[in-house]
C-alpha cells in the first residue's frame, strides 16, 4: 500500500478533512476568545461553504478511498454521496442561521464554541455515514453523530424538557446502536468480513444460516431505523423533537435523517443487489426479502406518523410526527427497489429539505414573538403576522403534497415509482395517508386564519435578513412546484452510486 | 388572431391582478375592489373576443389540428439519464366546442361574482387575492390540454376555496370548509393515481421519432400510443382500465356532485358567502362533468360505452333525489343547493346518451345551470343581506314590497323549472330527446321526466311562500334592488332569455365538437378493444 | 476436561446481550441503565474476538473490539454528563420520573 | 290580399300582443295609462285576424299556407341523422277561425276589464298579463309543429298561473295558481313523453311531415300499439289543459282569478286548446286511442255535470259546466265526429265567455258576492245582463235557434251514430243525460240569480246595471250565439257553410289495421256533389243520417225536461229542492263535495310525495351524510371521552373516515407513554415480532 495511493485516498476525502480542520479551528477560536463570540457562526458558515465547494467537486466523481489489499474500501466517493453531503451542508447552514435568530438559544450563546464544535462533529459523522462502505466505519460514524446530537438535544441545560430529551435520546440511541453493533458482529461471524462490497458476493453465494443472517440484518436495521425514525424504532422522535431546541430538532429531522437514508440505501444497494433488469428494477438476492420488509415498515411508519399527528396540540410535536410520516413515504419509494424509486427518494429528499426546514424556521420565528409552540397560541397569526402566515401555509401545503408546490413533485415521483412497479396497494395507502395528513396540517391553517386573533397578539417585525432567509426557502418551494427539471436532473445524475 | 396568446392571457390575468393586490396597502379597499372588477371585466372582453374569432367548423376533442387558440411549448424536459427515459411535459392550452362555452361561463360568472362580493367587509385584500387565484384555477382547468397542467389547475382551486368559505363564511364555516376540502382532495388523489397510470402506459412519438411517456390528453386518447405492456394499455388483459375509469369517475363525480357524494354541497353552499356560492354552483360543479367529458369519455371509450347505463342511472337518482330533498327544505339556500344536485343530474343523463342531442344538451345544460343557479344564489344573497334570514317560512308577500326583485325571481325560477322561452327548457329538452333516443336508458329517461314535475313543485311552492300572500309586517322596511344588484341580475337575465329564444348561439358553438366526440365514441371502442368484458 | 469452543463464547456473549437488554428494560436508576448498554457493547466485542480467533479471520476482530471499547468510554463520559444534568433539573436519576414529554 | 299578407297579418297578431306585454310590463309602473297601449294593440290584432278570416275563408278555403324558418339547425348528425328544427306557422281554416275567436274574445275581455278591474293597484300589470296570454294562445293556434305547440302550451300555462294568482294576497288564489300550473304540468309531462316518441320515430316535429311518415307506414317501434300510446301521451296534454277527468281539479279552483280572466282563459280559449290539440293530431289517433279519448270525454262530461247540479257559487257552477262542455267536445272527437267537436268548441267559446262575463257583471254589481243563494230578482236591476245571460243559457242548454243547439245536437247525433256503427250506446246515453242535466243546472242558476225575490236585501239595494264597457261585450257575444252565423237552417248545421265549406273532417293516416272502419280515409271518402256536403266516410254519413232525427227530438225533449224541472223546483216551488236533497243526502253530499276527488288526491299523491321528500331529506341528513360522513353525534359522544382535543376535531372531523382515523390515532398516541424504558420494551417486542414475521415471509 504505497504512499501516493494513500495521498489519493486523502484527496478523495477532502470535504471530511475540511470539516475536521474547521472543527479544530472552532475549538481554538473558542479557546482564545472571550465568552460570547459572535464571529463563530459566520466562521462556521464559511467553513461549511468551503466544505460545500469540495462536496460539489465530488459530483460525477467515482472513487474508493483506503482500499486495502483485498479491495476493502473504507470510503466510497460518488455523486450519490455528494448529493446527500450537499443536503447535509445546506441544512447545517440553515441550522446555524436558525440558531442565530432563535430567542430560546440566546441563553446558550456563551457556549457557542462547544455548540459549533459539536455541529462540525455531527457533520463529520454524517459525511462518513453517507460515504462509508465498511460496517465498522459506519457504526463508528453513527455513534459520532449520535453522541454529538445527544448533547445538542440537551444543549439548553436549564430547560427540563431539553435535558429530558437528551436522556431519552441517549438511552434509546445507545441501545439501538448497541443492537446494531451486535448485528454487525454476527455478520462478521458469518462472512468473516464487514465490508459492504465484500459482503455482496459472499451473501449471494452464502450457505450461511439465513435465520441468523436475517436476525443480524434486523439488528443492524434497528440502528439505522432509529436514525431515520422508522416505526417501530421511532419512539424517541416525538419526545426528543419536542424537547430539544427547535433548531436542533430541525437539524435532526433533516440532516441526520438524510445520513441515515444514505447509509440504508448504500447498504442495500451495495451488499444485496447483484444487478438490475432492463427497466432499472434491482434484482435483490432472496436471502433477505428487502422489498416486503421495507413495504411493511413504510406502511407502518407513514400510517402511524400521520394518525398520531392528528391529535397533537404542540406544533413541534406535530411536525415531529409528520416527519415520521415523511420517512414512511421515503421508505415506500425505496421499497420499489428500482432506479426510478431511488430517483423518487432523492427528489423527495431535496424537496423535504426545503419544506421541513421552512416549517421549523417559521415555528422559531413565531416562537420568538409569542414564546409558545402550542397550537392555540397560533390563533389569528395569519392576520397579525400575514407574511409568516402565508409562508407557513405554503410550506404546509407543500408538506401535504398539493400543487403548485415542490411537495407535489416529491409525491408525484413517489407515486410514479410505485405505479411503475405496479405496487398499487402501497400507492393507495400512501395516497389515503396524504389525505389524512391534510387534517392536521390544515388544523394549523385553521388556527392561523379561521380563529380570530387574540388581542395583544404581537405584530410581525422581521429583519431584512430574516426575510431573505425565509424567501430563500419559500421561493424554491413554489418555483420547483411549477418547474422541477433542475431537482430531477440532479437526482437522476446522483443515483449512480458506486458499483452496478 | 392566433398569434396573441389569448388563453394564457385570460388564464393568468387574475394571477397578475392578485400580485398587484398583494402589493397594494391594506386600507384602500376601493382600489382593490375596482382592480378585481377590472381584471374580471377584461376577462369577459377576452371571452367575447375568443367567441368572436372562434371557428365553428372545427371539431377538436382528439385532434390537435382542430383545436383553437392552441398554445403549446415544452415546459418540462428531463432527458439527462437515458436509461430512465426522458420526461417531457408541455404547456399545452387550447379550446374546442366543449370548453369554449365553459370559458365564457367562467368569465361571466366571475365578473358577476366580483360584483356580488362588493359587500365583503373583513380583510378585503385577502379575499380578493384568493378570489383571483381561484379564478385562474377555474379558467386553467377549462383551457388545459395537458393532464399534468389540468391537475395542477384542478388542485390550485382547493386552497382558495377552503379559505373563502372558511374565513368569510357563515356560522358553521369551518365545518363546511374542511368538508369541502377533504372531499375534493379525496377525489383528486384518485384522479392523480389514474393520471400516473395513464402517463406510464402511453407514449408520444417526438419529432426525432423517439417515444416518451406523455401527459398530453390528445395523445392519451389515441389507442395506438399505448405501449403493449403499459399498465392501462387496452392490450393489458387485466381490467385495470375499468378501475382507472372508476377512479377518475369518482374523482369527478365528487365535484359534480353525484349521489351519494353530494353531501358536501348543501353545507358548503349554506355557509359560503353569496359570491362564493355563485362561483361554486356556477362554475365548480361543471368541472366534474367537464372532466368526465374531456377525460373519461375519450380516453376510455370502450368502458364508457359499457357504463352509460350506470351514468344515466345515477343521473336519474340525482334528478329525482335532489328534487325531493329540495321539496322538504326549510332553508332557501339549501333548497337551491339541492336543486343544483337535481339539475346536474340532467347533465349526467344527457352525457349518458352518447348522441349529439344528449351531449349538446348536457353541455348546454352546464352553461344554463351555471347562469340560472348564479341568478338564484344572488337572489338568495339579496334577501339574506336585507332580512338576515333564509327561512322560507319567515317570509311572505314580498311581491308587493319588492316588485322588481320579485320579477327577477320569477324569471329565474321559471328558467330553473324549464319554462320554454328561457334557457333551461332547451337544454333539458335536448337532454331528454337525446337520452330517450337510446334503447337501454329509455325507461330511466321516462322516470327522470318526473324531475320536471317536482321542479315545478318546489320552485312554485317557494315562490308562494316567500313572495305571495300577505306581507309579513316585519319586512315592511325591505327596499327593492340597488344599482349593483341590477348590474348582477340583468346580464344573467339577458343571457337566460337570449339562449331560451335562440339557443343556436351556444349550440352552433359546440355542435361540431360534440359530433366529433360522438363519432369518436362510436368508432374508437374497436381500437380500444381487447378488454375482458 | 472439555475444551472451550466457539459456542461457549457465543453463549456467554448471548447471555451478556440478554442481560444488558434486561437491565436497560428494568433498572430504574439511569446509571444502571447505562451499564446495561455497556454489557451489550461488550457482548458484541466478545463475538468479534471469538469469531476472529476461531474463524482465523486475522486480527480484524480484535481491532474492532479496541475501537468499540474506546467508543464505549466516550459514550459513558457523555452519558454521565447528561445524567448529571438530569439530576440538576429533576433532582433524581430515576428514569421513570423523567417523563414530562409524552403522548 | 295574397298568402304573404295573410302570413304577415297572422305574424302580426302573434307578436303584437307580446310587444304589448313587454312595453306594458316595463313602463307600466311609470305611466298610469300604459294599459291603453295594450288595448290598442289587441284591437289592431282583432282587425288583422278578421281580415285574415275573411280572406282565407272567402278566397282560399281549401289551401293550407305554411311558412317556416330554421331555428336550430345542427345539420346531419352521427346517430340522429338530420336534426333541423324550424319555427313556423301553418294557416288553414281551423287556424283562422280560432285566430278570430281568440282575438275577438280577448279584445272584448280587454274592454270589459277596463271597467271591471277599475281601481286595482296592479291595473297595468293585469293588461300586460292578458297580452302575454294572447301571445301564447295565438302561438298554439298558429304553430305548425308539436314542439312549438308544447312551448306555447307551457307559456299559456305560465300566463294562466300569473292571472289566476293575480290577487296573490289571497292564499286561496296563490294556491289555486300553483295547483293549476302543477296539475297542468302532469299532463304536459305525458305530452312531452309523446313528443319524445315522435322525435325518436320521425326526427321531426312538424305535423305534416309526421302524418306523411305515418301514412307511408312508419310507426313508433313499428307497431299500431305504440302509435296508440303516442297518440294518448299527446292527449295527456289535452287532459291537463282542457281540465279533463282526472286532471280537471284545477279548473274550479282557477275561478279565484278575476272573472274576465275566467271568461277568456278558463272558458273560451285556453281550456279549448286541448280540444284544438286533439283536432290537430286527430288523424294519427288510432281506433283504440279514440275510444279511450271518448271515454275520458264522457267521464269529464258526466262527472262535473252531476257536481254542477248542487253548487252554489255562480262561478263554480259555470266552471263545472265548462269542464262538462269540454268533455262533450272531446267525446265528439272521440266518436269521430270531428267537425261537430270543433263546431261546439267555437259556439261554446262565445256563449260560455258570455256567461262568465255576465256572471262577472253580476258579481261586480253585488260587490263580489258569488253565492247564488244570496242573490235573486236581479233581472229588475240589471236587464241587459239578464237578457244576454238567458240567451247564453238557452244556447248552452241546446234550445233551437241558438248556435249551441246546432253544435250540441251534432255531437249527440255523432254519439248516436257511433252507437249505430259500433253498438257502443254508452256514449250516446251519457251525452243525452248530460244534455238534460246541463239544461237543469243552467236554469237553476238563471232562476236563483235573476228571478224570485232578493235574498240579500242589503246587497240587492246597491246592485246596479254595469257600465256599457261591460254590457256591450255581452251583447256582441249574445248575437254570436245565434244560429244564423253558422248556417241558414236553424235545426241542421250539416248544410251550413261553417261545416260544409270551412271545417272538413281530415282524412286519417292511421293504418287499416288500427282505425275505425268508418273513419274518413282515401279509401272510403265520400264527397257528394262538388263538396257541398261535409266530408264523411260513406258508412259514417248514412249512420249520421239515421241518427239525426232521433237525436234532435231526444235532445229537444231532454233539454225541455231539464228546464222544466228547474222551473218546477226553483221558480214555481212545486217541488222542494231541500227536501229532495235531504232525502238523497248521501248522493247530494257526494255531488256537493265534488265526489271528494280533491280530498282523494291530497290524501294520496300529494301526501305521499311530501312524506317521501321529508323522509329523503332526513335520510340525506343522517344516513347518506352518515355513511359517507359519519354523524356528529358519534363524534360528540366520542369527544366527551377524549375530551382533550379542540373543537376543530368535533367540527372538522365530523366524518366516519376521520372518526376511525381519529380513534386509531388516539390509540397510537397512547403508545407514546413518555417513559423511555417503555419504548425500549416496545422496540424489543416489535423486533421479536419482526423476526417471526420475517422467518415466515422468508419460508412461506
Amino acid at each position: 500500500m504505497s504512499i501516493e495511493y494513500f495521498l489519493n485516498s486523502l484527496y478523495l476525502i477532502k470535504p471530511e478533512i475540511v470539516v475536521t480542520t474547521f472543527l479544530v479551528f472552532v475549538v481554538l477560536l473558542d479557546l482564545f476568545s472571550n465568552k460570547r463570540n459572535n464571529l463563530l457562526p459566520f466562521f462556521s458558515i464559511l467553513g461549511l461553504l468551503v466544505t460545500g465547494y469540495f462536496v460539489l467537486e465530488q459530483f460525477g466523481l467515482k472513487g474508493l478511498a483506503f482500499v486495502t489489499s483485498d479491495s476493502r474500501a473504507m470510503v466510497s466517493v460518488d455523486s450519490f454521496s455528494a448529493f446527500f453531503k450537499s443536503i447535509v451542508v445546506l441544512s447545517s447552514i440553515y441550522f446555524i442561521l436558525m440558531t442565530v435568530y432563535s430567542k430560546e438559544m440566546e441563553e446558550t450563546f456563551d457556549r457557542t464554541g462547544e455548540y459549533y464544535t459539536l455541529m462540525f462533529g455531527m457533520v463529520l459523522g454524517m459525511f462518513f455515514m453517507i460515504s462509508g462502505s465498511d460496517l465498522i466505519l459506519l457504526y463508528l460514524s453513527v455513534e459520532l453523530v449520535s453522541l454529538s446530537s445527544y448533547v445538542m438535544a440537551g444543549f439548553a441545560k436549564n430547560s427540563e424538557k431539553s435535558s429530558e430529551a437528551s436522556l431519552k435520546y441517549l438511552i434509546y440511541g445507545a441501545l439501538s446502536s448497541g443492537l446494531m453493533l451486535f448485528g454487525i458482529s454476527l455478520i462478521y461471524g458469518l462472512t468473516a468480513s464487514t465490508n459492504l462490497y465484500e459482503l455482496n458476493p459472499l451473501l449471494i453465494v452464502s450457505e450461511a444460516n439465513s435465520f441468523i443472517l436475517m436476525f443480524a440484518m434486523l439488528l443492524i436495521f434497528a440502528g439505522i431505523g432509529y436514525k431515520i425514525s422508522a416505526v417501530p424504532f421511532h419512539f424517541w422522535t416525538p419526545d426528543v423533537y419536542e424537547g430539544a431546541p427547535t433548531p436542533v430538532t430541525a437539524y435532526l429531522s433533516v440532516a441526520s435523517k438524510a445520513a441515515g437514508f444514505a447509509l440504508l440505501i448504500r447498504l442495500i444497494k451495495v451488499s444485496f443487489i447483484a444487478e438490475k433488469d432492463t427497466f432499472g428494477f434491482w434484482i435483490y438476492n432472496p436471502i433477505f426479502n428487502w422489498q416486503d420488509f421495507l413495504v411493511i415498515i413504510s406502511v407502518a411508519t407513514m400510517t402511524l406518523g400521520n394518525f398520531a399527528a392528528l391529535w397533537q396540540k404542540n406544533v413541534k410535536r406535530m411536525l415531529a410526527y409528520s416527519s415520521i410520516a415523511h420517512a414512511g413515504y421515503l421508505l415506500a419509494a425505496l421499497a420499489v427497489l428500482s432506479d426510478t424509486g431511488l430517483v423518487a427518494v432523492l427528489v423527495y429528499f431535496a424537496v423535504y429539505l426545503l419544506m421541513n426546514l421552512g416549517a421549523f424556521l417559521i415555528v422559531i420565528f413565531i416562537k420568538n414573538k409569542t414564546g409558545s409552540e402550542e397550537l392555540d397560541s397560533y390563533d389569528g397569526i395569519g392576520f397579525s403576522m400575514p407574511f409568516l402566515g402565508v409562508s407557513f401555509t405554503i410550506f404546509l401545503v407543500s408538506l401535504t403534497g398539493l400543487p403548485p408546490t415542490a411537495g407535489f413533485i416529491g409525491k408525484l415521483y413517489l407515486f410514479i415509482a410505485l405505479v411503475d412497479a405496479k405496487m398499487f396497494v402501497l400507492a393507495i395507502i400512501a395516497l389515503l395517508n396524504s389525505v389524512v395528513s391534510l387534517y392536521y396540517y390544515i388544523r394549523i391553517l385553521k388556527h392561523m386564519f379561521l380563529a380570530k386573533p387574540s388581542e395583544n397578539s404581537p405584530k410581525e417585525e422581521l429583519s431584512a435578513v430574516q426575510f431573505i432567509i425565509l424567501f430563500s426557502l419559500v421561493i424554491p418551494v413554489l418555483l420547483f412546484g411549477v418547474y422541477f427539471s433542475p431537482i430531477v436532473e440532479l437526482a437522476k445524475n446522483s443515483i449512480l452510486l458506486l458499483g452496478f | 388572431m392566433q398569434q396573441v396568446p389569448l388563453l394564457s392571457l385570460i388564464t393568468f390575468l387574475p394571477i397578475i391582478g392578485m400580485i398587484l393586490i398583494l402589493f397594494l396597502p391594506k386600507n384602500n379597499e376601493k382600489v382593490i375592489k375596482s382592480l378585481t372588477l377590472a381584471v374580471t371585466g377584461i376577462q369577459v372582453l377576452l371571452g367575447i373576443v375568443i367567441w368572436r374569432f372562434y371557428d365553428y367548423s372545427l371539431g377538436g376533442i382528439y385532434n390537435q389540428a382542430s383545436f383553437q387558440f392552441v398554445e403549446k411549448f415544452r415546459w418540462i424536459e428531463i432527458s439527462s439519464v437515458s436509461w430512465l427515459g426522458t420526461i417531457k411535459i408541455d404547456y399545452f392550452l387550447g379550446i374546442d366546442g366543449i370548453s369554449a362555452p365553459l370559458i365564457l361561463l367562467t368569465a361571466v360568472i366571475t365578473f358577476i361574482a366580483t360584483l356580488a362580493s362588493w359587500n365583503i367587509k373583513t380583510s378585503i385584500k385577502g379575499y380578493f387575492a384568493l378570489f383571483l387565484l381561484l379564478d385562474t384555477g377555474m379558467m386553467g382547468v377549462f383551457v388545459a390540454l395537458d393532464f399534468f397542467l389540468f391537475y395542477i389547475f384542478w388542485e390550485i382551486m382547493l386552497l382558495p376555496m377552503y379559505f373563502l368559505i372558511g374565513i368569510w363564511g357563515g356560522p358553521r364555516k369551518e365545518y363546511a370548509a374542511i368538508k369541502f376540502f377533504i372531499y375534493t382532495l379525496l377525489g383528486s388523489v384518485f384522479i392523480l393515481l389514474a393520471m400516473i397510470g395513464l402517463y406510464l402506459s402511453a407514449t408520444e412519438t417526438l419529432a426525432d421519432g423517439s417515444k416518451v411517456f406523455t401527459f398530453n390528453m390528445l395523445q392519451l386518447m389515441n389507442a395506438e400510443n399505448y405501449t403493449a405492456d403499459g399498465i392501462l394499455s387496452p392490450l393489458n388483459p387485466s381490467n385495470l382500465r375499468l378501475w382507472a375509469f372508476l377512479a377518475l369517475f369518482v374523482g369527478f363525480a365528487i365535484k359534480i356532485p353525484m349521489f351519494p357524494f353530494h353531501t358536501w354541497l348543501p353545507d358548503a353552499h349554506v355557509e359560503a358567502p353569496t359570491a362564493i356560492s355563485v362561483i361554486l354552483a356556477g362554475v365548480l360543479l361543471k368541472m366534474g362533468t367537464y372532466g368526465i367529458l374531456r377525460i373519461n369519455y375519450p380516453m376510455f371509450p370502450e368502458i364508457t360505452n359499457q357504463l352509460v347505463w350506470w351514468i344515466a342511472l345515477f343521473g336519474m337518482i340525482n334528478i329525482i333525489y335532489g328534487a325531493l330533498c329540495a321539496l322538504a327544505q326549510k332553508d332557501f339556500k339549501k333548497l337551491i343547493a339541492y336543486s343544483s344536485v337535481s339539475h346536474m343530474g340532467f347533465v349526467m343523463l344527457g352525457m349518458a346518451s352518447l348522441n349529439t342531442a344528449g351531449v349538446s344538451g348536457a353541455v348546454l345544460q352546464m352553461f344554463n345551470h351555471g347562469t340560472i343557479t348564479a341568478m338564484l344564489f344572488i337572489i338568495v344573497g339579496i334577501i339574506y343581506d336585507r332580512a338576515h334570514t333564509r327561512g322560507l317560512d319567515d317570509f311572505g308577500g314580498l311581491a308587493n314590497q319588492m316588485p322588481v326583485y320579485t320579477g327577477f325571481v320569477t324569471i329565474a325560477f321559471f328558467a330553473a323549472i324549464g319554462l320554454p322561452g328561457l334557457s333551461g327548457f332547451i337544454s333539458e329538452t335536448f337532454v331528454f330527446l337525446g337520452a330517450f333516443h337510446v334503447e337501454s336508458i329509455r325507461l330511466i329517461t321516462v322516470i327522470s321526466t318526473l324531475g320536471i314535475l317536482l321542479g315545478a313543485g318546489y320552485m312554485l311552492w317557494t315562490l308562494q311562500r316567500i313572495f305571495l300572500g300577505q306581507l309579513n309586517p316585519k319586512w315592511s322596511a325591505l327596499e327593492d334592488l340597488t344599482a349593483r344588484e341590477y348590474a348582477m341580475l340583468i346580464p344573467l337575465t339577458i343571457i337566460v332569455i337570449a339562449l331560451g329564444v335562440y339557443p343556436s348561439l351556444m349550440l352552433d358553438l359546440m355542435n361540431s365538437s360534440v359530433n366529433t366526440m360522438v363519432n369518436f365514441l362510436l368508432k374508437s371502442p374497436e381500437t380500444f378493444s381487447g378488454l375482458p368484458f | 476436561m472439555m475444551t472451550i469452543g466457539l459456542q461457549h463464547f457465543l453463549i456467554v456473549s448471548g447471555l451478556l446481550f440478554s442481560l444488558g437488554i434486561f437491565g436497560i428494560m428494568t433498572r430504574k436508576n439511569a446509571v444502571m441503565v447505562l451499564m446495561g448498554i455497556e454489557l451489550i457493547l461488550n457482548s458484541a466485542n466478545i463475538n468479534f474476538i471469538a469469531f476472529a480467533k476461531y474463524g482465523n479471520f486475522g486480527y480484524h476482530g480484535q481491532m474492532i473490539a479496541l475501537f468499540v471499547i474506546i467508543l464505549a468510554a466516550a459514550e459513558a463520559a457523555i452519558a454521565l454528563a447528561i445524567v448529571l444534568n438530569i439530576y440538576k433539573n429533576f433532582s433524581t436519576v430515576n428514569v421513570d420520573e423523567v417523563n414530562k414529554l409524552k403522548e | 290580399m295574397s298568402e304573404n299578407q295573410i302570413i304577415l297579418f297572422s305574424l302580426f297578431s302573434l307578436f303584437a300582443p307580446l310587444l304589448g306585454f313587454v312595453v306594458t310590463v316595463i313602463l307600466g309602473k311609470r305611466f298610469k295609462f300604459m294599459y291603453l297601449f295594450e288595448v290598442a294593440v289587441i284591437t289592431l290584432v282583432l282587425l288583422a285576424s278578421i281580415s285574415v278570416l275573411f280572406v282565407k275563408l272567402g278566397y282560399l278555403p281549401d289551401t293550407k299556407i305554411v311558412s317556416e324558418f330554421a331555428w336550430i339547425s345542427l345539420g346531419n348528425l352521427p346517430i340522429l341523422g338530420d336534426f333541423n328544427l324550424s319555427l313556423g306557422i301553418m294557416i288553414d281554416n281551423l287556424t283562422v277561425i280560432m285566430l278570430f275567436v281568440v282575438s275577438l274574445i280577448s279584445t272584448l275581455v280587454h274592454y270589459y276589464s277596463i271597467a271591471y278591474m277599475k281601481g286595482d293597484p296592479r291595473f297595468n300589470r293585469y293588461f300586460a298579463y292578458l297580452g302575454i296570454f294572447t301571445f301564447s294562445m295565438m302561438g298554439i293556434v298558429l304553430t305548425h309543429n308539436i314542439l312549438m305547440m308544447y312551448i306555447f302550451w307551457e307559456l299559456v300555462g305560465l300566463s294562466s298561473y300569473l292571472l289566476i294568482g293575480f290577487w296573490y294576497e289571497k292564499k286561496s288564489a296563490s294556491d289555486a295558481s300553483k295547483k293549476a300550473f302543477i296539475v297542468n304540468r302532469i299532463g304536459d309531462v305525458g305530452m312531452f313523453a309523446g313528443i319524445m316518441m315522435i322525435f325518436v320515430t320521425y326526427h321531426t316535429f312538424t305535423f305534416d311531415t309526421i302524418f306523411e311518415n305515418i301514412s307511408s307506414g312508419v310507426l313508433p317501434f313499428n307497431s299500431d300499439f305504440w302509435l296508440t300510446i303516442t297518440g294518448l301521451l299527446l292527449f295527456c296534454g289535452a287532459i291537463g289543459k282542457s281540465a279533463q277527468f282526472p286532471l280537471h281539479v284545477w279548473l274550479p279552483d282557477a275561478m279565484e282569478g278575476p272573472t274576465p280572466v275566467s271568461a277568456l282563459i278558463h272558458a273560451a280559449t285556453m281550456v279549448a286548446a286541448g280540444v284544438y290539440l286533439v283536432a290537430r293530431i286527430f288523424v294519427l289517433l288510432t281506433g283504440d286511442a279514440l275510444f279511450i279519448i271518448a271515454v275520458v270525454g264522457a267521464l269529464s262530461a258526466l262527472i262535473p255535470a252531476t257536481i254542477a247540479l248542487t253548487q252554489n257559487d255562480i262561478k263554480k257552477v259555470l266552471a263545472y259546466s265548462t269542464i262538462s262542455q269540454l268533455g262533450y267536445m272531446i267525446l265528439a272527437l272521440g266518436v269521430g265526429s270531428f267537425a261537430y267537436g270543433f263546431f261546439h268548441l267555437i259556439t261554446h267559446a262565445f256563449f260560455k265567455a258570455g256567461l262568465f262575463l255576465g256572471s262577472g257583471s253580476v258579481i261586480h254589481s253585488m260587490h263580489h258576492e258569488q253565492d247564488i243563494q244570496k242573490m235573486g230578482a236581479l233581472r229588475k236591476k240589471m236587464p241587459i245582463t239578464y237578457i244576454t245571460f238567458v240567451i247564453f243559457s238557452i244556447a248552452i242548454a241546446g234550445v233551437p235557434l241558438t248556435s249551441g243547439f246546432l253544435s250540441k245536437d251534432g255531437i249527440l247525433a255523432g254519439t248516436y251514430a257511433f252507437g249505430l256503427l259500433t253498438g257502443q250506446w254508452i256514449f250516446a246515453i251519457v251525452g243525452f243525460l248530460v244534455a238534460m242535466m246541463t239544461a237543469f243546472y243552467m236554469f237553476r242558476l238563471v232562476i236563483l240569480t235573476f228571478h224570485g225575490e232578493a235574498r240579500d236585501h242589503h246587497k240587492f239595494e246597491h246592485a246596479h246595471e254595469s257600465p256599457l264597457l261591460m254590457t256591450v261585450p255581452l251583447m256582441i257575444l249574445a248575437t254570436l250565439s245565434v244560429f244564423i252565423f253558422y248556417t241558414a237552417n236553424p235545426v241542421d248545421a250539416e248544410g251550413g257553410w261553417f261545416l260544409s265549406k270551412w271545417v272538413k273532417t281530415p282524412t286519417t293516416v292511421v293504418p287499416e289495421s288500427a282505425r275505425y272502419s268508418f273513419m274518413v280515409s282515401d279509401a272510403n271518402i265520400e264527397e257528394i256533389a262538388h263538396s257541398e256536403k261535409i266530408v264523411h266516410s260513406v258508412s259514417y254519413s248514412e249512420a249520421l243520417h239515421h241518427a239525426h232525427m232521433p237525436a234532435v227530438f231526444l235532445s229537444l225533449f231532454l233539454a225541455g225536461l231539464g228546464i222544466l224541472t228547474a222551473f218546477l223546483f226553483y221558480q214555481w216551488k212545486k217541488l222542494n229542492a231541500d227536501k229532495l236533497a235531504s232525502s238523497l243526502k248521501p248522493l247530494y253530499n257526494f255531488s256537493y263535495n265534488k265526489w271528494y276527488i280533491d280530498e282523494f288526491y291530497d290524501a294520496t299523491f300529494l301526501a305521499f310525495t311530501m312524506a317521501l321528500s321529508r323522509f329523503l331529506a332526513w335520510f340525506d341528513q343522517t344516513i347518506v351524510d352518515g355513511i359517507v360522513n359519519g354523524t356528529a353525534t358519534i363524534t360528540r359522544f366520542f369527544s366527551r371521552f377524549t375530551g382533550g382535543f379542540d373543537t376543530y376535531v368535533v367540527d372538522g372531523l365530523v366524518n366516519l373516515f376521520a372518526y376511525v382515523s381519529g380513534m386509531f390515532g388516539l390509540i397510537l398516541r397512547k403508545l407514546q407513554l413518555g417513559k423511555v424504558q417503555a419504548y425500549v420494551v416496545l422496540v424489543i417486542f416489535s423486533l421479536v415480532i419482526l423476526v417471526f414475521l420475517f422467518t415466515n415471509l422468508q419460508i412461506g
